[in-house]
C-alpha cells in the first residue's frame, strides 16, 4: 500500500527541486508546496504513475499577511490507495495566476471558475473562465479575498432598486453607497465576458431549436438552479447549467464567526445531511486541536449519521419519484411517511428536525435519550421491510424499467474521470466509499458492505440508494449492540482559540465524498474553510449526460442525482 | 413473468387504503408529542438570570439583545438586563442555551409561533420568562439589594477609613475609595426604579 | 304511467321536430347541471380517493369531515381570481379554448344515454339525441378536448405549453385509431352503432366477449383523458402545467373542469360499451325497480372512475415517445386483431 | 375602491360600442353603472364574506423550494401533515396559485426571478415568509449575496419563525393567513 | 336498424347542446369581468418561464418528424373511417347470405383482407421510422 511519504519521495525523485515545503501528517495526508511551473507535470506524474485518478477539488486561499495567494489542489485515488495529496501552488497577490488543470482533469473546470470569481486568481489555459456562482454585477469585487470590504463592514442586501425593463421584467440594481465607494469595494473594472444567456443564445442554430428554462422555479428543481436545455422537438441537444441562485457565501461567513458558531453554518449547507456536515467540520477542527472523541460519542455520531443518511436517501428518492410519476403517485408519500419515523428518531436525540447543530468539538451535544435503543429496535426492522417492498416495487414495474434503464448511464471510467461522488459513482460499479477509504470514528470496527451497481443508469442510482439504506440499518443495529457507556464529551478543555494548523477531513455524506479543508491561524475564528461538496462534484456531470435524451429523461436524470443545490452553491 | 408484473403497484395502495389513517398528524387539533430535548421557543428563568449577556455574544446571528425587564432578581442581575430574542432571526441552534453559565435559558417544547407583522415575532423577556418574580417580590429584593449595597458601601467606607487610618495618609485615597461605592449604589437603585415606574 | 308514455310516443311520432326541440332544451338544461355536478363529484372523489391511497385525509375542513364543499370554495375562489390574459398570447384562440372544451363535452353529453327507466317491464333509455351512430359520434366528440388542449397550448406562446400541445396532439392521434377500432369491434358484435342498441344487445358483457378490446379501449380512454400514466400534455414535473401553464383563474378552472367532465363521460362510455350499461337484476321494490337500471349504471361508472384514479396512484408516467410507440406499435395492431376476433366471434356465435 | 378597477374596453371596438344604446342609454354607461352597483352590493358584506370564505378555503401555494424550508414544504404537502385538509395544494405555475411561500434564502441573483414569479401571480395573492432567511436574511444576514428584509420587496402577510419551521408551523401560517383573509386584515384590498 | 332511414331530427338537440356548452363558459367569463379584480401590469402579463425571461419566442418551427405523425394518423384514421359504413353492410341480412369459400360471409372476408392490408401498411410505417418520436 502506498503511503504519503512514498508519494512524497516519488515526487521528489521525479522532479528534484519541485517540492519546496512538505509535510506528511499521516500515512494518508500529504501537504506539499509545488513549484507553480511544475504543477502540471507533477499532477501528470501522480495520475499516471501513482494512481491519483481522483481530482477532488481545489481551494484558493488568500494569505494577505504574506502577500501571496495559494491554490491547493486536492488529489486522491479511487480505491488504489488512500493517500490524499494536498498540492499547494503559490502565486503573488498582485497579479495572481496559476496553471489550469482542466486539460488533465475534466472536473477541474468548476472548481477553478469558482476560485477565479471569488478570489480573482486567473487560471491560464482555462477554456471558459465565466462566473459560476455570483451574479454578474458582483464579479470583480472578489468577495473571498481577505481585504474585501463589502463584508462584513457593508452588507449589500438592503438597497435593491427595482428597474422595470421595457419588455416587462424587473431587474434589480444595488447602487453603491457613499461609504462603499470610499472604501473601494465597488469594482471599477469588470472582466469582459458574455452573460450566461448570451452564451447559450449563441448555440441556437436553426429555427426549429429552442432553449427552454427548466428552473429556477420548476417542479424538477429541489432548490433553485437553472437548467437550460436546447431542444429540437423534444430531443435535448445541449444542456446548460447555471447555479448560484442560493449562493449564500457560507465559506466567507464562516471566516467571520467563531469556531463554535461555525457549526451552525455547516447545518445549513446541506440541510438533509446536516449531521454529516457537522461531523466533517468538527472532525477537521478536532484534528487540528488533537482532540480524542470518547467512544460513546463516536458511536452516537455514527448512529445519527446513518439515520441521517436513511432520511436523506428517502426524501431524495421520494422527490425523484414525483418527478417521474407525478405527485399523485402514492409510494412517494410512503417514503415521506417512513422518513417521518426516522426524523422522529433523530429529533428525539438532537431536538431538531433538519438542522441539528449536534456534533460538538470532542463529543456530541447530548446523550441518547432513554428508550432510544428500544424505539430503534422497533422502527428499524419496520424500515427494512418497507425498503424491501420498495426494491420489489421497482424491480417488478415494467414502466419504471422502460423509463429508467439505460437512461443517463455513466461508465465507471467516465464516472471516475468526471469526479462523480457517492451513489452516483457507486452505481457505475466503483466501490468508493469514504467510510472504507478514509475511515473515521468507529467505522473500521463495523461490518458493512459498499453497495455498487452495474450499469450506472438512473435505475441503478436509485437501487444503490435503497440498498444503502438497508446497509445503514445494519450499521445502526451493530452500533446499538456495541455502544459503551461513558462520557459523551471529551474531558479536555476546548480552547476558544485553535492553534495554527490545517486539516483536511473527509466523511461520507449521503451524496458522497464530503471534504472540509480547515485552516487556522491561531485566532478564535477559522482563517479559511473550504468545503468540497459531493453534489457540487456530481452536479458538473449533469450537462454532458443530458445530451441526446428527451426532456422527460432529462428530468429523470437530474432527479436521480439527488440534488441539493444549497450545498453546491454554499 | 408477465403475470407478476405491475401487481404490486396496485396492491400496495389498496392495502394502504384499507388501513386506518394513522400517519397524518392532526396539527391544529392535536399537537404531536415532542421529545424532551426539543429545541423550541426559549424559556427564560428570570429569577436566576444574571444578565451576563453570554447568550447575546455567542449567538451566531446576533438575534439576542439585552433589554430591561423589571421582574428579575436584582440581587443577581444588578443591571436588570434580560435577553430579548428576535425570532425573525433566531435559528434555534441552541448555542445560547449551551453557553448560559447559570442555565437560566432553556428551549421548551413550544414551537408554534406566527406573526402578522414583523414586530410580532420579536419577543421580549416578558414573553420569554416562564419563571419570574411578582412586583412585590421584586420590590423586596430591591430593598434587599439596596441594603446590601448600603452595607457594602458602609463596609468599604470603614475599610477605606481603616486603610486611611492605617496608612495615615491624606484624604485623597479615602475619597477615591468612597466615590465608586456611591456610584454603584446609585446605579443599582436607578435601573429598577425606572422599571417600576413603567 | 303507461298512458303518459303512450301520449309522449304518439307526440314524438307525429311531430318529431318539435319533440326533439323540447327534449333538447330540457335535456340541455338538466344534463348541463347533471354533468357539471357529476364532474365536481369526480374532482372531489379524485382528491378524496387519492388521499385514501396515501393514507391521509384529503379536504376535510369545509362541508363536514368529508370536505364536500371544498369544490364550492375552489369555484368561488376561481371566480374571484383576477383574469390574466398574458401579453404574448394569441388572444382569440386563447380565449376560445375553454369554450371549445366546454362545448365539446356538452356535445358528448347530448348523445350518451345516462341510464334507463324501467317501466312496465321495458327499459326506456334516458338519452337526448338517440342517433344511429351515437357510439362513433361520442368517441369522436370525446377528442374535441384534444383540440381544445392544442388550442390552449399553441396560443399561449409559452414553451412548456407548446410542448404540452404537441404532446397532447401526438398522444391523441396515436390512440384515436385504436379507440375507433375498438368501438367498431363492439359495433360488429352488437350489429349496431347506436349506444342504446349496443347496451341492449349485451347479453354477455363485451368486456368478457372481447377482453382485449376492453383493455385497449380503457387504455385509449385514459390517454384521451390525459391521466397518469398518459398525462404527458400536462406533466407537471417536466413542463410545469403543460398546455394550461398560462391559464389562470376561471379560464384554467374551465379547462380543468372539462377534463373531469370528460372523465365522467368517458367512464360512462366504457360502462355502456363494455360493462353492459344499465344491465343488472331489477330490484323488486316499488319505485326502486324503476330506477334500478340507473343504480347499476352508476355503480359501474363509479367503479370505472375509482379504477382510473387507482391507476393514477399506482403507475409511473410514461415518456411521450413510449406512449406513441405503445399506441402505434402495440395498440393499433392489437386492436385490429381484436376486430378480427370480434368479426369471427360475432358472425359465428352471435 | 371597487373590486375591479376600470374594465378596459377593447380599443378597436371602442367607438363602435359608444354608438350602441340600450333603453335609450349608451351601452358603455349602462355597463359601468351596473358594475358599479354590483361592486357596491358586494362591498356591503354578505357577498364579500362568501368570497372570502371561498378564498380562504382554497389556498394553492407555489411549489418553490428554496432552502431547508423547502424540504419541510415537501413534507407539509405530503401525507404526514397533509395540507390538502385545508384545501391547500401545490401548483407549479404562478398563474394558478394564491399564496407565495417564501421558503428560504433570497439572493441577489434570485431576487428578480422571485419578483417575477410574484408579479405573475393573479390577484388576490398573499405571501407567507417561512423561516429566518425569508424574514430577515437569517444566519446569512450579513452576507454579500443575501437580500435582507424580504418585507421590503414583498407584502408579507404572515411571518413564521423557525429554522426551518416545523411543518406544523407551516400549517399555523396557513391558518393565520386564513384568519387574516377572513377578517380582511390582509395587506391588499380586493 | 340497418335499412331504417337516419332520423335527422335526432341531431337537433346537438345544436342546442352546442350552444348550451358555449354559453356556460361565456357566462362565467362575463361574471369574472364584473366581479374579479383586474389590475394588469406589464410584468404580470409577461410570459412565465421558470421566473426568467424566456429566450426568444415559443412559436418555433416544430420538427418535421412531428408532421409525419400527423400524416400517418390521417391515413389510418381515414381507413378506420371506412370501417364505419362497413358495419352497416355487415349487419345487413341480405349481405350475410353471400359466402366466401363456404367459410365466412363476404363482408367478413373483405374486412379481414382490409385489416391485413392495414397491418402491412403499419409495419411499413414502423420500419420506415415514420413513427419515431422527435
Amino acid at each position: 500500500m502506498t503511503t504519503a511519504s512514498e508519494v512524497l519521495s516519488s515526487i521528489q525523485s521525479a522532479f528534484p527541486g519541485a517540492v519546496s515545503d512538505a509535510r506528511v501528517e499521516s500515512d494518508r495526508r500529504l501537504w506539499a508546496t509545488i513549484d507553480s511551473n511544475k504543477i502540471l507535470d507533477v499532477c501528470k506524474h501522480l495520475t499516471n504513475k501513482l494512481n491519483f485518478d481522483h481530482y477532488s477539488g481545489s481551494a484558493g486561499i488568500d494569505w494577505i499577511a504574506r502577500n501571496e495567494m495559494e491554490v491547493v489542489e486536492i488529489m486522491a485515488s479511487h480505491g488504489a490507495h488512500q493517500v490524499v495529496a494536498m498540492l499547494k501552488v503559490k502565486t503573488p497577490r498582485a497579479n495572481p495566476s496559476v496553471k489550469s488543470l482542466t486539460g488533465l482533469y475534466w472536473n477541474a473546470s468548476w472548481y477553478e471558475r469558482e476560485i477565479w470569481e471569488m478570489l480573482g486568481i486567473n487560471f491560464e489555459g482555462h477554456p471558459e473562465l465565466y462566473p459560476l456562482l455570483l451574479s454578474d454585477p458582483l464579479v470583480g469585487v472578489w468577495p473571498w479575498r481577505k481585504d474585501f470590504k463589502g463584508y462584513p463592514d457593508y452588507t449589500t442586501g438592503e438597497r435593491a432598486v427595482a428597474i422595470p425593463t421595457p419588455d416587462g421584467y424587473t431587474e434589480y440594481s444595488f447602487p453603491p453607497t457613499q461609504a462603499e465607494i470610499e472604501a473601494g469595494t465597488v469594482p471599477t473594472e469588470r472582466p469582459k465576458y458574455p452573460t450566461f444567456l448570451e452564451r447559450e443564445t449563441r448555440e441556437i442554430k436553426s429555427d426549429s431549436e429552442m432553449i427552454m428554462h427548466l428552473g429556477p422555479q420548476h417542479a424538477m428543481v429541489p432548490g433553485p438552479f437553472l437548467l437550460d436545455v436546447l431542444v429540437e422537438g423534444e430531443r435535448v441537444k445541449k444542456a446548460f447549467l447555471d447555479i448560484g441562485y442560493i449562493h449564500k457565501g457560507i465559506e466567507k461567513i464562516m471566516e467571520n464567526r467563531t469556531w463554535l458558531q461555525d457549526i451552525v453554518y455547516t447545518d445549513r449547507m446541506c440541510y438533509v445531511a446536516s449531521l454529516s456536515n457537522n461531523e466533517c467540520y468538527c472532525g477537521a477542527v478536532e484534528k487540528i486541536l488533537g482532540l480524542e472523541v470518547p467512544e460513546r460519542a463516536q458511536y452516537i455520531r455514527v448512529i445519527l449519521e446513518e439515520l441521517s443518511r436513511i432520511q436523506s436517501h428517502l426524501i431524495g428518492t421520494g422527490e425523484f419519484l414525483t418527478l417521474i410519476a407525478g405527485v399523485g403517485f402514492a409510494p412517494w408519500q410512503y417514503m415521506i411517511m417512513d422518513r417521518e419515523r426516522i426524523i422522529s428518531l433523530i429529533e428525539s436525540v438532537t431536538g431538531a428536525r433538519l438542522t441539528h447543530t449536534f456534533v460538538r468539538f470532542g463529543g456530541v451535544r447530548n446523550d441518547l435519550p432513554d428508550g432510544f435503543a428500544e424505539q430503534c429496535k422497533k422502527d428499524l426492522p419496520y424500515m427494512r421491510s418497507r425498503i424491501e417492498e420498495f426494491i420489489e416495487l421497482f424491480a417488478q414495474d415494467p414502466i419504471y424499467h422502460a423509463r429508467m434503464e439505460n437512461v443517463g448511464s455513466i461508465s465507471p471510467e467516465t464516472g471516475k474521470r468526471m469526479g462523480c461522488a457517492g451513489p452516483v459513482l457507486r452505481a457505475t460499479g466503483v466501490a468508493y466509499d469514504m467510510r472504507k477509504e478514509d475511515p473515521i470514528l468507529v467505522y473500521p470496527d463495523l461490518d458493512f458492505k459498499v453497495i455498487t451497481g452495474t450499469r450506472g443508469d438512473s435505475a441503478d442510482r436509485i437501487d444503490v440508494r435503497m440498498r444503502e439504506i438497508l446497509e445503514s440499518i445494519h450499521i445502526i443495529e451493530q452500533c446499538l449492540d456495541r455502544i459503551p457507556s461513558g462520557p459523551i464529551k471529551t474531558e479536555a478543555k476546548i480552547p476558544k482559540k485553535v492553534p495554527a494548523g490545517e486539516a483536511y477531513y473527509r466523511v461520507e455524506d449521503p451524496r458522497g465524498e464530503m471534504g472540509m479543508y480547515v485552516i487556522s491561524d491561531g485566532g478564535d475564528k477559522p482563517y479559511r474553510v473550504k468545503v468540497r461538496g459531493p453534489f457540487y462534484a456530481t452536479f458538473q456531470t449533469l450537462t454532458p449526460l443530458l445530451e441526446g435524451t428527451y426532456i422527460a429523461d432529462a428530468v429523470a436524470i437530474a432527479g436521480s442525482m439527488d440534488g441539493c443545490p444549497s450545498e453546491s452553491d454554499r | 413473468m408477465l403475470k407478476r408484473k405491475m401487481i404490486k403497484n396496485f396492491t400496495w395502495p389498496l392495502k394502504i387504503a384499507t388501513r386506518e389513517i394513522e400517519v397524518t398528524r392532526l396539527y391544529p387539533e392535536v399537537m404531536m408529542e415532542l421529545p424532551a430535548v426539543e429545541r423550541g421557543i426559549h424559556e427564560l428563568d428570570a429569577t436566576t438570570c444574571i444578565g451576563c449577556g453570554t447568550c447575546a455574544r455567542v449567538c451566531p446571528n446576533s438575534c439576542i439583545e439585552m433589554v430591561n425587564f423589571k421582574f428579575g432578581n436584582p440581587l443577581k442581575n444588578k443591571k436588570m438586563q434580560f435577553p430579548q430574542i428576535d425570532f425573525g432571526r433566531c435559528m434555534f441552534c441552541g448555542l445560547c442555551v449551551d453557553e448560559c453559565p447559570v442555565e437560566c435559558l432553556k428551549m421548551g417544547k413550544k414551537v408554534i409561533m406566527a406573526g402578522w407583522e414583523r414586530k410580532d415575532i420579536i419577543k421580549g423577556p416578558d414573553f420569554l420568562a416562564t419563571k419570574r418574580f411578582s412586583a412585590k417580590e421584586v420590590a423586596d429584593l430591591e430593598a434587599e439589594a439596596k441594603r446590601i449595597a448600603a452595607e457594602k458601601a458602609a463596609a468599604k467606607k470603614t475599610a477605606a477609613k481603616e486603610g486611611a487610618a492605617k496608612e495615615g495618609a491624606a484624604k485623597k485615597p479615602a475619597k477615591e475609595g468612597a466615590a465608586p461605592a456611591k456610584k454603584k449604589a446609585n446605579g443599582a437603585e436607578a435601573k429598577p426604579k425606572e422599571g417600576g415606574a413603567a | 304511467m303507461d298512458g303518459l308514455i303512450e301520449i309522449i310516443t304518439a307526440f314524438a311520432a307525429q311531430e318529431p321536430g318539435i319533440f326533439a326541440l323540447i327534449i333538447g332544451i330540457i335535456g340541455a338544461a338538466v344534463l348541463s347541471a347533471v354533468v357539471n355536478v357529476g364532474a365536481m363529484a369526480v374532482i372531489w372523489a379524485d382528491r378524496k380517493v387519492m388521499s385514501d391511497f396515501c393514507n391521509r385525509f384529503g379536504p376535510n375542513r369545509v362541508g363536514g369531515r368529508w370536505g364536500i364543499l371544498q369544490l364550492g370554495a375552489d369555484a368561488i375562489k376561481l371566480f374571484t381570481k383576477e383574469d390574466v390574459i398574458p401579453a404574448g398570447v394569441d388572444k382569440g384562440v386563447y380565449v376560445w379554448a375553454p369554450i371549445v372544451a366546454s362545448a365539446g363535452t356538452m356535445l358528448v353529453a347530448a348523445a350518451i344515454p345516462f341510464g334507463a327507466l324501467h317501466i312496465g317491464g321495458k327499459d326506456y333509455p334516458l338519452v337526448v339525441a338517440n342517433m344511429d351512430i351515437s357510439a362513433f359520434y361520442v368517441e369522436a366528440a370525446l377528442s374535441i378536448m384534444s383540440i381544445a388542449v392544442f388550442m390552449a397550448g399553441y396560443s399561449s406562446n409559452n414553451k412548456y405549453s407548446i410542448l404540452g400541445a404537441f404532446r397532447g396532439m401526438a398522444r391523441m392521434i396515436a390512440y384515436e385509431v385504436p379507440m375507433g377500432v375498438c368501438v367498431i369491434s363492439v359495433a360488429v358484435m352488437a350489429h349496431s352503432l347506436n349506444l342504446v342498441e349496443i347496451v341492449q344487445s349485451q347479453t354477455v358483457w363485451y368486456a368478457f366477449a372481447q377482453p382485449l378490446g376492453f383493455i385497449i379501449f380503457l387504455i385509449a380512454l385514459v390517454t384521451d383523458l390525459g391521466r397518469i400514466p398518459f398525462d404527458q400534455s400536462e406533466a407537471e414535473e417536466e413542463i410545469i402545467c403543460g398546455y394550461n401553464t398560462e391559464y389562470s383563474g376561471i379560464r384554467w378552472g374551465l379547462l380543468y373542469f372539462q377534463e373531469y367532465n370528460n372523465f365522467l363521460l368517458g367512464s360512462i362510455l366504457v360502462s355502456l360499451l363494455f360493462l353492459g350499461g344499465w344491465h343488472g337484476p331489477i330490484i323488486p321494490i316499488p319505485l326502486l325497480d324503476m330506477i334500478s337500471p340507473m343504480i347499476w349504471l352508476v355503480m359501474k361508472v363509479v367503479i370505472v372512475i375509482w379504477f382510473i384514479i387507482l391507476v393514477r396512484a399506482a403507475l409511473f408516467r410514461l415518456r411521450i415517445d413510449q406512449v406513441t410507440d405503445l399506441g402505434w406499435k402495440w395498440m393499433l395492431p392489437l386492436s385490429l386483431v381484436n376486430l378480427g376476433w370480434a368479426v369471427i366471434i360475432g358472425s359465428y356465435f352471435a | 375602491m371597487g373590486i375591479s378597477d376600470v374594465i378596459p374596453v377593447p380599443v378597436a371596438i371602442d367607438e363602435e360600442i359608444e354608438k350602441w344604446t340600450i333603453f335609450g342609454q349608451p351601452v358603455a354607461e349602462v355597463w359601468f353603472t351596473t358594475t358599479e352597483k354590483i361592486h357596491q352590493i358586494i362591498q356591503m358584506g354578505p357577498i364579500k364574506n362568501i368570497f372570502n370564505w371561498g378564498r380562504k378555503n382554497s389556498v394553492y401555494f407555489l411549489m418553490q423550494p428554496m432552502g431547508c424550508c423547502g424540504v419541510e414544504m415537501f413534507v407539509f404537502g405530503a401525507a404526514p401533515y397533509d395540507s390538502d385538509r385545508f384545501g391547500c395544494i401545490p401548483r407549479n405555475t404562478p398563474r394558478q396559485t394564491d399564496v407565495m411561500i417564501i421558503s428560504g434564502y433570497l439572493t441577489r441573483k434570485y431576487l428578480p426571478v422571485f419578483k417575477n414569479l410574484w408579479e405573475q401571480m393573479p390577484e388576490p395573492k398573499w405571501c407567507i415568509a417561512i423561516g429566518e432567511c425569508a424574514i430577515s436574511g437569517g444566519p446569512f444576514y450579513d452576507s454579500y449575496n443575501i437580500v435582507q428584509n424580504t418585507g421590503d420587496y414583498f407584502p408579507i402577510d404572515v411571518y413564521i419563525p423557525g429554522c426551518p419551521p416545523r411543518p406544523e408551523q407551516f400549517l399555523e401560517g396557513l391558518i393565520n393567513l386564513q384568519e387574516k383573509i377572513k377578517q380582511r386584515k390582509d395587506l391588499r384590498e380586493y | 336498424m340497418a335499412g331504417e332511414p337516419m332520423a335527422v331530427v335526432n341531431y337537433i338537440p346537438l345544436i342546442i347542446f352546442l350552444i348550451m356548452g358555449a354559453i356556460v363558459p361565456i357566462a362565467a367569463l362575463a361574471v369574472i369581468k364584473i366581479i374579479a379584480p383586474n389590475r394588469p401590469k406589464r410584468q404580470k402579463l409577461s410570459t412565465y418561464e421558470g421566473g426568467l425571461k424566456p429566450i426568444r419566442d415559443a412559436k418555433i418551427q416544430y420538427s418535421v418528424q412531428y408532421y409525419l405523425f400527423a400524416i400517418v394518423f390521417v391515413i389510418f384514421d381515414v381507413e378506420v373511417l371506412f370501417l364505419y359504413p362497413w358495419i352497416y353492410v355487415y349487419a345487413n341480412k341480405v349481405m350475410q347470405q353471400f359466402m366466401v369459400f363456404g367459410l365466412m360471409n363476404y363482408a367478413v372476408f373483405e374486412m379481414l383482407l382490409f385489416i391485413v392490408v392495414l397491418l402491412v401498411g403499419l409495419v411499413y410505417a414502423i420500419k420506415k421510422e415514420a413513427l419515431r418520436w422527435v
